[in-house]
């Protein structure tokens, strides 16, 4: 499955990349199998699993877990701060 | 149903042109409620930075004035919000209300300025004279949200 | 202690103009809540005419700025008061205050739009197409500053 | 005792006049003796008894019923409408 991935603000800053694209095995059925594969390759993708984190899939607010299916992109956002 | 508008602005926001635009411009509504969120002085500021989802933000933001529209008698709403950099006293974000009557004008521009700060993505970055911080979340923020959300759905079951 | 601003306008009151008096003009400020009481439309409606009491309508708006900044806490607190004849759309009534945090100041906002409804002497007459008439108090609104009142007696007690 | 009285807003209508300056008999010591006093000599006056009137007594708002000096200005008012 291909997935693109982006990190927003800080964790941005944390994984020091704003978007990958990745290819992914069999199996990774939601966001949170998803963190799991990425802590196993970086640790700093502990970051991910905090309960605080936001995702955006696609051009929607999702909660978690969110599913996944070929072709999306998944945001990872910190809390928001806006106002 | 209320008239809604919504933008992001990558360049300024005039909170006084903003108001003169609504103020007398609904005949039925009698009272005109606005926010201005504006940057405030910490130690060191030099500059607030703010970043944004394209695609997702606007409609994040014009959902939060559709509830409010929802919730509330009003016969407008208005946010229009910054992104990009600011500097001190700047204004970030400017929320308004029109409506007949002035509470529900004040709790529809008190609703969506709570909403807009923990349910609309964006994400403050703080330059001072040691370097830049991305601005942490605060718990008063969260649990002004979560009332909202709490009390909006005990109503609409 | 708050800066308070008091003024009755025999002219003009302009929301956009005041709204940028104050908009930045606080460092410590990061909100500005802000409203504005305007002519609504009603059938026959021609103008509308605010009456004061010279001498003491100013005292009593003063007192309820004071009021608010000792209840809440804001850097700044206005009010702006219309008398004499207005069209419809114009602005009566340009309530301010500016806060550290945007709850302080939309609340003390509120309160005082509440409080010079019922607290502060004006007396407001509808000129229609048919003759003049003296608005009649609302009961809303008396409740609205009995509200007030008693909370704010009750955490002084 | 010497006091004037005024008439505000639909008061004023009701009593046809803006102003009154009154030389009052011994006795009458507060706002509701006043008020009696002015019934007795016009009916119209009975609309100074209903308790939504507020009263202005020289500089101040002051609760019914209000005490009354020589000299005092007081004024009758309907119910207060701004904002």
């Amino acid at each position: 499955m291909k997935l693109t991935v982006r990190y927003v603000a800080a964790l941005r800053d944390r994984m020091g990349r704003a978007e990958a694209d990745l290819d992914l095995p069999e199996g990774i059925a939601d966001s949170e199998a998803l963190i799991g594969h990425l802590r196993a390759a970086e640790p700093a993708a502990e970051a991910l699993s905090h309960p605080s984190v936001r995702l955006i899939l696609n051009d929607a607010i999702v909660p978690r877990p969110a599913p996944l299916s070929d072709g999306d992109t998944l945001a990872f956002c910190p809390p928001f701060t806006g106002g | 149903m209320a008239d809604i508008t919504i933008e992001i602005l990558h360049e300024s926001l005039d909170p006084a042109a903003e108001t003169g635009a609504l103020a007398g411009r609904d005949a039925s509504a009698g009272g005109l409620a606005t926010f201005v969120g504006q940057v405030r002085d910490e130690p060191g500021l030099k500059a607030l930075e703010l970043e944004y989802y394209p695609g997702v933000t606007k409609q994040a933001l014009q959902r939060i004035a559709q509830t409010a529209a929802r919730r509330w008698m009003i016969a407008r709403a208005v946010i229009k919000h910054r992104v990009g950099r600011m500097t001190l006293g700047e204004p970030i974000v400017f929320v308004a209300a029109a409506a007949a009557h002035r509470r529900e004008a004040l709790d529809a521009v008190g609703y969506m300025i709570d909403m807009l700060k923990t349910e609309a993505p964006f994400w403050k970055r703080v330059h001072t004279d040691t370097g830049a911080h991305w601005v942490e979340a605060v718990d008063a923020d969260r649990d002004a949200a979560d009332f909202w959300m709490e009390e909006i759905a005990s109503e609409d079951a």
